[in-house]
C-alpha cells in the first residue's frame, strides 16, 4: 500500500514545535496585550492545529481531494460563525 | 411489454428468505427496502396527524381536539414528515437502491455502516413513536427555546433523542454515499458521465455531512438545558433564546435542500428517460445541484426576519436567499427545455414528474414572497408559509419521490403496476393537493397565523376547502398504496429495461442479482445518449 | 479520477484476507476508508462548531464574566493536559508509522503509550471536574458564583462542561477504538500492505487532540493578563 | 350560495398599501414565470408526445446563451424584488419621530398594554387614527409575536429583550391582533382586537377608562419605593449617576466604548447593572432581577425617559434620521 512514511525526525520535530507553542500561548496569555490577546491565542491554536493536520494526519502527503475536504470543514465552520455574527455584531 | 418475460432465477429478493437475511443484510438494495417500510409507516402516521389537523380546522371553534392535543398533532406531524419521511425518502430509499447500480458498483462503500444507519434511523423513529405513545410532544417541529427548554412539559427529551439518533443515521448515509461516488465508479464512468441523480445525491450527502452535526449539537444542548438545567439559551441568565434559532436553522434550512435535491435528481432521470433525449444543459443541471447545496448554507436566517435579528443581518440573508433561488430556476428551465423536440412517452412516471414541475414552481416562487423582507414581516408564521412549504415539500418533494418510485418500481420488484391507475392517482393527488394548499395562501395573506387550533370565523370557508382537498389527497395516496401492493402479486413481469432507458441500472436484470451485475460494467458514453445508439429492447 | 478506473482490475487472483468482496483492490478499500474518516471528521468539526458559536457570542457579550469565570479554571492542570494530549498525538503518529513499516512490537508499544497518555488526560480531567463540583461551579440549581456576574458565568460553565464533556466523551470512545486496534495488532492483522484501521483511528485521535488545542486557550486563557499584570 | 372571500385583509395603516403593492408586484412577476413555464411544459408534452417506445428525441445538448439568459434575467428580477422589499422593510422597522408610545408585555396567554397615561388594557388596544404609534414590548416567559394583520406588521416578543412595531392607523374600526409565535396551549387564544378611534374619541376613551396614575408617575413612585433615588440624585452627587437627560444620550462606559441610552439599555441597567458600568462609577448598583416585573421595569424606563427636561425629539431623532435610506444599519436592539 502506497502510504507516505514520514521519518521519525519529522514527528519529533513537530512534537517539539507543538510543545513550544503551548508554552508560548500560556506565556502570551499573561502579557497585557489588550485586544490582541485573543487573536494571538487563536492564531497560535490555528498554527498548532495546522501542524497536526499536515504532519501527524499526513494531510500534506494526501490527495487533493483530502485537502479539499479539510478546507471544506473549516470553510463551513467560518460560515456558521461569520454569518451568525452579521446578526450579533450589528 | 408484448412478450411475456420469465422471472430471473436468482435475484436479490429470493436468494435468501429468512427474516435474519433481511434484518442483517448488507445488500444496499434490501436496505433500501427496509427504509421504504419504515418511511411508509411514518408517512401514514404523519398523514393521520394531518387528517386530524384538517378535521379540527373545519370549524373555527376548537371542538374536536383539545388545544394541547392539537399542538401535539402538528408537532408530531412536522417531526414525522420532516425527519422520518422526507429527509430519508429519496436518498435513503431510492438512493440506496439505485446509486450503486448507477455507478456499476457491487455495493456502497461501507455496507455494514449502511445497515447500522438503518438501525439508527429505526431506533430514532422508535424513540419518537415512544414519545408519541407516552403523551406526545408539543413544541412544534422547530423546538424553539425557551418554550422547549423551560415551558413545555411534554416528551421533548425523547423526541429530541429520536432526532439526534436519526441525525447520525443521516450523517453516516451521507458519508457512505459520498465515498461511494468518489471511489466506486465503474471503469469509464467519469464525473461528467454520471446520471444527474448521482450529482443530486452527492450534493445532498454534502449537506448531510456539513449540516446535520449542527442540529445534533443543538438538540443535545437543548436536552442538557432541559434536563440538567444548564443555561445556554436561558434569558434569565443573560443567554439568548434566539441563538437557538440560528443554530437550528443553520441545519434546517439546508435540510430543506436535503429534501428537494434528491427528488430533483429523480426528476432529471424521469424527464430524460421519457423525453428520450439527453438532458438540456447537463453541466448546468449538475452544478446547480452543488450550488444549491453550498449556497443553501448561507440563507438560514430568512426564517428569522421578525425574530429580532438585526436589520443589517436581515438584508444580507434576504439577498443571499434570492441568490440561491437562481440555481433552482436554472434547473426548472432546463427540465422544460429538455422536453423540447423530445419523443415524449407519457407513462405514469412522466405524469408524476410533470405534476412535480407544476407544484414545485408554485412552492419555489412563493418562497420569493417570504424571502422579500417587507412582505415576510406580514407573512411570517401565517398560513402563507404553511402553503409555501407544503407546495414545495408535498407537491414538490413527495411528488418527485413518487415519480422516482414509479420509475424504478419495476427495477425494484421486477413487476409493473397498472399504468392507468397510476395516472389516475397522480391526477387525484394533484387536484386534491391544490385544493388543500391553494386556499392557504389566501387565508395566510388574510392573516391567519399557523399553529392555531381555533380561528376567527371569517377564515372558515377557506379552511373547509382545504380540509376537503385533504381528503381527496388522502384518497389519492391510499390509491397508490393499493395498486403498488397489488402489482407485487399481479403485476406483469418486466425485463431488464421496461422503459428503454439509459443508465447502468437498466442493464442488469429486474430485480437485480444479489451482487448487481453479472460482470463488471464498463462505460463508454455519456449519460442519456438516447439518440446515439439503438436502445436494446429486452 | 483514474484511480477508479485502475481500481477495477482482473478478478480471480488471491485476495488479501482483509479485503471485502465489494472492493476490487485493497488500495480502493484503503482509500475509501480514509476518505470516509475524513468526511466523518468534517462532521465532527461542525458538531463542535455549534458550541464554538455559542462560546463566541457570549464571550463578546460578557467579557467581564468570561474573564472572571475563566480564572476559576486551573491553568496548570489544563496546560499539563495539553502537553499530555500532544504527546499522545506523537505516540499515535509513531504507532501508525510502526504499522506502515511492519514493526508489530513497536506499533503495540506506541499504542499502549498513547492509551496511557489518554488515560492520564482523563484522570486529570476527573480531578478538575471534582474541583468544579466542590466549588459549586456545575450549572443548575446548585450553581454558585460570587459577584454580580453569576448569570453569564453560569453560561460560561455550561459551555465549559458541554465542550470539555463532549471532548472527554470523544477521548473515551477513542480509548475504546485503540483497545480494539491494539488487540488487532496483537493478533498480527496489520502489515505494510494493510494498516488502514490503525491509520484511520490515528486520524480520529489527532482530531480529538486538535479540539483540545482550541479548548485550552479559549477556556483557560481568557484575559489572564488583565488580572495578573 | 358562495360567501365572498376577500383576498386582502383590511388596509388600515400607512404601510399596508405599500406592502400590498409590493406583494402584488411579486404576484405579477411570479405568475408570469409560473404560467410561462407551465404552458411551455404542457405544450411540449402534448406536441411531442408519442406512443412508440422506440422513438427517440432530437439530439440537443444545450445552449450557453439560453442558460445565461435564464440565470441572469431571474437574477435581475430578484434584485429588484429584493431592493424594493428592503426599502419597505426599512420603513417597517424605523418608526418616524414623535410616535405615541405604548408599552406591552406578552405572557401566556395574554397581551397587556400600558398607555403612557396609565391605562392598562388586556388583549385590547385602543389607538387614535392618524398618529404614528410605537409599541415597545417584551415577554415574561416564552416567545410570542405581536401581529397586526391590518397594519401588516409583527415582531417577536423575546424574554430579555425589547422589540417594537410601529404603525400609523388610517382607518377607523376594529381589527385583529394575534399572537403569531407558538407559545403553548392557548397560543390561538392569545388574540385580541385593536380599536382605531378618532383622536377626539381616543382622548375621551383615555379619560373615561380607569383613571390610573400615568406610567411615568408610576415609575416615579417605584423609583422611590425601590430606593433608586437614594443613589440616583438629580444633581449627580449620589453614588450613582444622575438620570436626568440621560435617555437618548450616549453613555461612556468604564470598559471603554459608549452605548446609546435606549429602552434596552435602561432595562439592562436595572436587571443586570454590572454588565455595563458607567465610567467614573463603582459597580455598586444591586440587581433588581426578580424584584420588579417587566411591567414595572417599563414604568421605570418611561420614568427615566420622562426625565428628559428639554427637547423631546433631539436624541431619538438622530437615531431615526435617515429612516428610509437602506444601508444605514445602526438599528439598536
Ligand atoms: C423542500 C423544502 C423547501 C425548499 C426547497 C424551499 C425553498 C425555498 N424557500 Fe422555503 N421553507 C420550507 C421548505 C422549503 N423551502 C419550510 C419547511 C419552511 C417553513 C419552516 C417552518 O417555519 O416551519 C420554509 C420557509 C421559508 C421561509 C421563511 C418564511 C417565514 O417563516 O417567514 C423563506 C423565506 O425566505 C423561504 C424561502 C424559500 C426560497 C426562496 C426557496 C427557494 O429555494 C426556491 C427556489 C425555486 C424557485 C424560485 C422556482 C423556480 C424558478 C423559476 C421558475 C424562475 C423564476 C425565478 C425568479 C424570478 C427568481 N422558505
Ligand atoms: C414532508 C413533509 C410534510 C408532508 C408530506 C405534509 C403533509 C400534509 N400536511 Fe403538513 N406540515 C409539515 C410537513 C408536511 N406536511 C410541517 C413541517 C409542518 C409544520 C409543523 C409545525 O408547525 O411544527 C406542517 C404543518 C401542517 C399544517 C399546519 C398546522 C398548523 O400550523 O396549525 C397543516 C394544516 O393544514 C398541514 C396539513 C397537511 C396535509 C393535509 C398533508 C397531506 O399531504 C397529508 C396526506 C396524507 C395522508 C392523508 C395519509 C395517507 C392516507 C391515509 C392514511 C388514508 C386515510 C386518510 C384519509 C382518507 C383522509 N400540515
Ligand atoms: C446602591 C446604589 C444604587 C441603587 C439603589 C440604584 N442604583 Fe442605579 N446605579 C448605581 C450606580 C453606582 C450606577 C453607575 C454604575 C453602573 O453603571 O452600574 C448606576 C447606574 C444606573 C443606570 C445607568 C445610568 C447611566 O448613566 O448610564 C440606570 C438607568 C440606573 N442605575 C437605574 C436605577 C434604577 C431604576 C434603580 C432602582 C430600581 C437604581 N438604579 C437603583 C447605583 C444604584
Ligand atoms: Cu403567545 Cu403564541
Ligand atoms: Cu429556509
Amino acid at each position: 500500500m502506497a502510504g507516505h512514511i514520514s521519518p521519525k525526525g519529522t514527528y519529533y520535530a513537530i512534537f517539539g514545535i507543538l510543545m513550544v507553542l503551548t508554552l508560548v500561548t500560556v506565556y502570551v496569555a499573561y502579557q497585557p496585550l489588550g485586544a490582541a490577546n485573543f487573536p494571538v491565542a487563536i492564531g497560535i491554536a490555528i498554527t498548532k492545529a495546522t501542524l497536526v493536520i499536515l504532519f501527524f494526519m499526513h494531510a500534506k502527503y494526501s490527495s487533493r481531494l483530502t485537502k479539499l475536504f479539510v478546507g471544506t470543514a473549516f470553510f463551513f465552520l467560518a460560515i456558521l460563525l461569520g454569518l451568525s455574527l452579521t446578526d450579533y455584531m450589528s | 411489454m408484448d412478450t411475456t418475460v420469465t422471472a430471473p432465477r436468482v435475484t436479490y429478493l429470493n436468494h435468501e428468505h429468512t427474516l435474519a437475511s433481511w434484518l442483517l443484510t448488507k445488500d444496499h438494495k434490501r436496505i433500501g427496502i427496509l427504509y421504504m417500510i419504515v418511511v411508509t409507516f411514518a408517512f401514514f402516521l404523519g398523514g393521520i396527524f394531518a387528517s386530524l389537523i384538517r378535521l379540527e380546522l373545519t370549524t373555527p371553534a376548537g371542538d374536536l381536539l383539545s388545544a394541547d392535543t392539537y399542538n401535539k398533532m402538528f408537532t408530531m406531524h412536522g417531526v414525522a414528515m420532516v425527519f422520518f419521511v422526507l429527509i430519508p425518502a429519496v436518498p435513503a430509499i431510492l438512493g440506496n437502491f439505485v446509486l450503486p447500480l448507477m455507478l456499476g458498483a457491487k455495493d456502497v462503500a461501507f455496507p455494514k455502516l449502511n445497515l447500522i444507519s438503518w438501525y439508527l434511523f429505526t431506533i430514532g423513529f422508535l424513540f419518537t413513536v415512544y414519545a408519541l405513545v407516552a403523551g406526545g410532544v408539543d413544541t412544534g417541529w422547530t423546538f424553539y427555546t425557551p418554550y422547549s427548554s423551560r415551558a413545555s412539559n411534554t416528551n421533548v427529551m425523547a423526541t429530541g433523542l429520536g432526532v439526534f439518533i436519526t441525525g447520525f443515521s443521516s450523517i453516516l448515509t451521507g458519508l457512505n454515499f459520498m465515498v461511494t461516488i468518489h471511489r466506486m465508479r465503474a471503469p469509464g464512468l467519469t464525473w461528467f458521465r454520471l446520471p444527474l441523480f448521482v450529482w443530486a445525491v452527492y450534493s445532498t450527502a454534502l449537506v448531510m455531512i456539513l449540516g446535520t452535526p449542527v442540529i445534533a449539537i443543538t438538540v443535545l444542548a437543548l436536552a442538557i438545558e432541559r434536563f440538567l438545567h444548564f443555561g445556554i439559551f436561558d434569558a434569565a441568565l443573560g443567554g439568548d433564546p434566539v441563538l437557538f434559532q440560528h443554530m437550528f436553522w443553520f441545519y434546517s434550512h439546508p435540510a430543506v435542500y436535503i429534501m428537494i435535491l434528491p427528488p430533483m435528481g429523480a426528476i432529471s432521470e424521469v424527464i430524460a428517460a421519457f423525453s428520450r433525449k439527453s438532458i438540456f444543459g447537463y453541466a448546468f443541471v449538475a452544478f446547480s445541484s452543488l450550488a444549491i447545496a453550498i449556497f443553501g448554507f448561507l440563507v438560514w436566517a430568512h426564517h428569522m426576519f421578525v425574530s429580532g435579528i438585526s436589520v443589517y443581518s436581515a438584508l444580507v440573508f434576504s439577498f443571499l436567499t434570492y441568490a440561491v433561488a437562481i440555481p433552482s430556476a436554472v434547473k426548472t428551465f432546463n427540465w422544460a427545455a429538455t422536453m423540447y423536440r423530445g419523443a415524449i412517452w407519457l407513462k405514469a412516471p412522466m405524469i408524476w414528474a410533470i405534476g412535480f414541475l407544476g407544484l414545485f414552481l408554485v412552492g419555489g416562487l412563493t418562497g420569493l414572497f417570504t424571502a422579500a423582507l417587507g412582505v415576510d414581516v406580514h407573512l411570517h408564521d401565517t398560513y402563507f408559509v404553511v402553503a409555501h412549504f407544503h407546495y414545495i415539500m408535498v407537491g414538490g418533494a413527495i411528488m418527485g419521490y413518487f415519480a422516482g418510485l414509479h420509475f424504478w418500481w419495476p427495477k425494484i420488484t421486477g413487476r409493473m403496476y397498472s399504468d392507468i391507475w397510476a395516472k389516475v392517482a397522480a391526477i387525484i393527488v394533484f387536484t386534491g393537493f391544490n385544493l388543500t394548499f391553494g386556499p392557504q395562501f389566501i387565508v395566510g395573506y388574510l392573516g391567519m397565523p399557523r399553529r392555531y387550533y381555533a380561528y376567527p370565523e371569517e377564515f372558515q370557508v377557506l379552511n373547509v376547502l382545504s380540509s376537503a382537498g385533504a381528503s381527496i389527497l388522502g384518497l389519492g395516496y391510499t390509491l397508490i398504496a393499493i395498486y403498488l401492493v397489488a402489482s407485487l402479486f399481479k403485476g406483469e413481469r418486466v425485463g431488464a429495461n421496461p422503459w428503454h432507458a439509459t443508465g447502468l441500472e437498466w442493464t442488469t436484470q429486474s430485480p437485480p442479482l444479489p451482487h448487481n451485475f453479472e460482470k463488471q460494467p464498463v462505460v463508454t458514453e455519456d449519460a442519456y445518449e438516447y439518440t446515439k445508439r439503438e436502445i436494446k429492447v429486452v | 479520477m483514474s484511480d477508479a478506473l485502475a481500481a477495477h482490475g482482473a478478478h480471480g487472483h488471491a485476495h488479501h484476507p482483509a479485503q471485502q468482496h465489494h472492493f476490487d483492490t485493497l488500495d480502493q478499500q484503503h482509500e475509501a476508508a480514509t476518505l470516509g474518516m475524513w468526511l466523518f471528521l468534517i462532521t465532527e468539526v461542525l458538531f463542535f462548531g455549534g458550541l464554538f458559536l455559542a462560546y463566541m457570542l457570549y464571550r463578546v457579550w460578557y467579557p467581564a464574566a468570561w474573564s472572571e469565570a475563566s480564572l476559576e479554571l486551573n491553568v496548570v492542570l489544563g496546560g499539563v493536559n495539553t502537553a499530555v494530549l500532544i504527546a499522545s498525538s506523537l505516540t499515535m503518529a509513531m504507532a501508525v508509522r510502526g504499522a506502515q513499516t511492519g514493526l508489530r512490537r513497536a506499533t503495540m508499544g506506541w499504542l499502549v503509550l498513547t492509551m496511557v497518555f489518554g488515560l492520564t488526560f482523563l484522570v486529570i480531567k476527573y480531578f478538575e471536574y471534582a474541583e468544579k463540583i466542590e466549588h459549586h461551579h456545575v450549572p443548575g440549581p446548585t450553581f454558585a458564583f460570587p459577584g454580580p456576574n453569576a448569570g453569564p458565568a453560569e453560561i460560561y460553565f455550561s459551555l465549559y462542561f458541554l465542550m470539555t464533556g463532549l471532548h472527554a466523551t470523544h477521548m473515551v470512545i477513542g480509548f475504546g477504538i485503540l483497545s480494539v486496534i491494539l488487540w488487532m495488532a496483537y493478533k498480527n492483522r496489520f502489515s505494510p500492505e494493510w494498516y488502514t484501521p490503525v491509520e484511520i483511528s490515528g486520524l480520529y485521535w489527532h482530531f480529538v487532540d486538535i479540539v483540545w488545542i482550541f479548548l485550552f486557550p479559549l477556556l483557560y486563557l481568557v484575559d489572564r493578563a488583565h488580572h495578573f499584570a | 350560495m358562495f360567501p365572498r372571500i376577500s383576498l386582502f385583509p383590511a388596509q388600515a395603516s400607512t404601510m399596508a398599501a405599500q406592502v400590498d403593492l409590493l406583494y402584488l408586484f411579486i404576484v405579477g412577476v411570479t405568475a408570469f414565470f409560473g404560467i410561462l413555464t407551465t404552458i411551455v411544459v404542457i405544450v411540449f408534452a402534448v406536441k411531442y408526445r408519442t406512443n412508440d417506445p422506440l422513438k427517440v428525441g432530437d439530439r440537443i445538448h444545450g445552449s450557453i446563451p439560453l442558460e445565461l439568459a435564464w440565470s441572469i434575467i431571474p437574477f435581475i428580477i430578484s434584485i429588484v424584488i429584493f431592493w424594493w422589499s428592503a426599502v419597505v422593510f426599512f420603513d417597517l422597522q424605523r418608526p418616524p419621530d414623535q410616535t405615541l408610545e405604548i408599552y406591552a408585555t406578552g405572557k401566556r396567554w395574554m397581551w397587556k398594554f400600558q398607555h403612557l397615561d396609565g391605562q392598562n388594557e388586556i388583549n385590547e388596544l385602543h389607538v387614535p387614527m392618524g398618529r404614528p404609534i410605537k409599541v415597545t414590548f417584551t415577554s415574561e416567559d416564552v416567545l410570542h409575536s405581536l401581529f397586526f394583520p391590518a397594519f401588516r406588521t409583527k415582531a417577536d416578543a423575546i424574554p430579555g429583550r425589547y422589540s417594537s412595531v410601529w404603525f400609523t392607523p388610517t382607518k377607523l374600526g376594529e381589527y385583529h391582533l394575534f399572537c403569531a409565535e407558538y407559545c403553548g396551549t392557548k397560543h390561538s387564544g392569545m388574540i385580541g382586537r385593536v380599536v382605531v378611534m378618532e383622536p377626539a374619541a381616543y382622548q375621551a376613551w383615555l379619560s373615561g377608562s380607569v383613571p390610573g396614575m400615568s406610567l411615568a408617575a408610576r415609575g416615579e413612585r417605584l423609583f422611590s419605593e425601590l430606593a433608586c433615588n437614594t443613589c440616583h440624585l438629580d444633581d449627580g452627587r449620589g453614588r450613582g449617576p444622575s438620570l436626568v437627560n440621560k435617555f437618548g444620550a450616549s453613555e461612556q462606559l468604564a470598559s471603554g466604548g459608549a452605548v446609546p441610552v435606549d429602552e434596552a439599555y435602561v432595562r439592562e441597567s436595572i436587571l443586570r447593572p454590572q454588565s455595563k458600568i458607567v465610567a467614573g462609577y463603582q459597580p455598586l448598583m444591586p440587581t433588581f432581577q426578580g424584584l420588579v416585573s417587566e411591567e414595572n421595569v417599563m414604568a421605570l424606563v418611561e420614568y427615566v425617559k420622562s426625565l428628559r427636561a428639554t427637547a423631546q425629539a433631539a436624541a431619538p431623532a438622530a437615531a431615526h434620521a435617515e429612516s428610509t435610506a437602506p444601508g444605514a444599519p445602526q438599528e439598536s436592539r
